[in-house]
């Protein structure tokens, strides 16, 4: 399965993906599309990846997650254009033990972010837009 | 002279009006040689003064000699997740 | 809804609850059944509860994790009879930020296992059975 | 002497054999008071020393006077999530 997608994100589907009978804990996180940024009304917003690089980064993240902890992990990102309330970014973690689970799903969010060549370009109610760039939240 | 091939996207790709374009650089030229290629093209005075270069996937420092058949591309500051 | 549930818990619907347009980061915990406990071969368990009790308890988690944090929780917790790979407990916050979603997720399932009055049963291939003690994870 | 019921779960109800019990106290009884008669009663004798009682879904200490109208519940450690 490609890491990147033009379509809606299943997020229940990548939790089935880690789910195991030795993995009693599975943590995720979705990060979907807020209609306010900066105090500015958002319509819409376009992703656009470099998409050989893009799934290349997602599969190294994946890999270096299952290495740092005993854990099953899932991720897609999504691309194209996307509507108030869509999945942008869906992680899933398989675990044994919630401790792992937990900081192996904080620590994919976080690579994503830093890693990924992805860029988002916001549209506002006002018409206009712009590549926004990365924030710290 | 060699033929370079530049990846552009998001910022980038508006500022230089596409999404791929075209330099000319000597033989042995270097990441920061790309760069300031790059910033001779219509548009390219807009860049950043260090912005990100990655060849074959992976970021490269201003140093690095590249190679006609490496895959360039420049990346403006992620914003995926 | 209640937080007490005798079906198979849907997860989704609890982050679907949870997800606001002001909350783009959802945070989710998933507690499943698994298929061996301290080296013996698990079969099926029975979750019993303090139902009053525990819809209470269940109750003030969800409301002391949305007066501790800016977000939205939901929570259930499966009673009755459970298979391997089913859902026990799910959690789903909706957050403004990761940060704070992360945080109250993990909060709430300690808190859950604190202090809401429920009991498991295993069931082993041995035919064997026993009330499993609480252990630290 | 007043009348108390009190519900019992998991092991504790298998220990004496019921998922509820009556016991008879003094007026004024406490909650030690409970849990020295519900010792007094088949397998009561099985649980332990200090067993969580909860009065009206909160937790009690041995010195609190219960009420023949109280909920009555003795917990066995809890093992959700």
């Amino acid at each position: 399965m490609a890491f990147l997608t033009s379509d809606l994100i299943d997020a229940a589907a990548l939790s089935r993906d880690v789910g195991a009978s030795h993995h009693g804990a599975i943590t995720t996180f979705i990060g979907s599309v807020r209609d306010t940024h900066n105090g500015r009304a958002v319509v819409r917003l376009t992703y656009t990846a470099y998409h050989a690089m893009a799934e290349l980064e997602c599969a190294a993240i994946v890999r270096e997650a299952e290495s740092r902890w005993p854990v099953r992990a899932a991720l897609q990102h999504r691309v194209g254009d996307l509507q108030i309330g869509d999945a942008a970014v869906a992680i899933a973690i398989g675990a044994g033990l919630r401790d792992e689970g937990f900081a192996a799903c904080r620590w994919v969010i976080e690579a994503v972010k830093r890693r990924v060549p992805i860029w988002k370009q916001e549209f506002y109610a006002d018409g206009t837009d712009a590549w926004v760039d990365p924030v710290t939240l | 002279m060699t033929h370079h091939r530049v990846l552009l996207f998001a910022r980038y790709a508006e500022l230089l009006g596409a999404g791929e374009v075209a330099v000319e650089l000597s033989h042995d030229a270097t990441a920061a040689d790309c760069i300031a290629a790059l910033r001779t093209l219509p548009g390219g005075d807009l860049l950043p003064s260090h912005p990100v270069l990655v060849r074959n996937h992976a970021i490269v420092t201003g140093a690095v000699v590249l190679d006609p058949s490496d895959e360039l591309a420049l990346l403006p500051p992620l914003a995926g997740g």
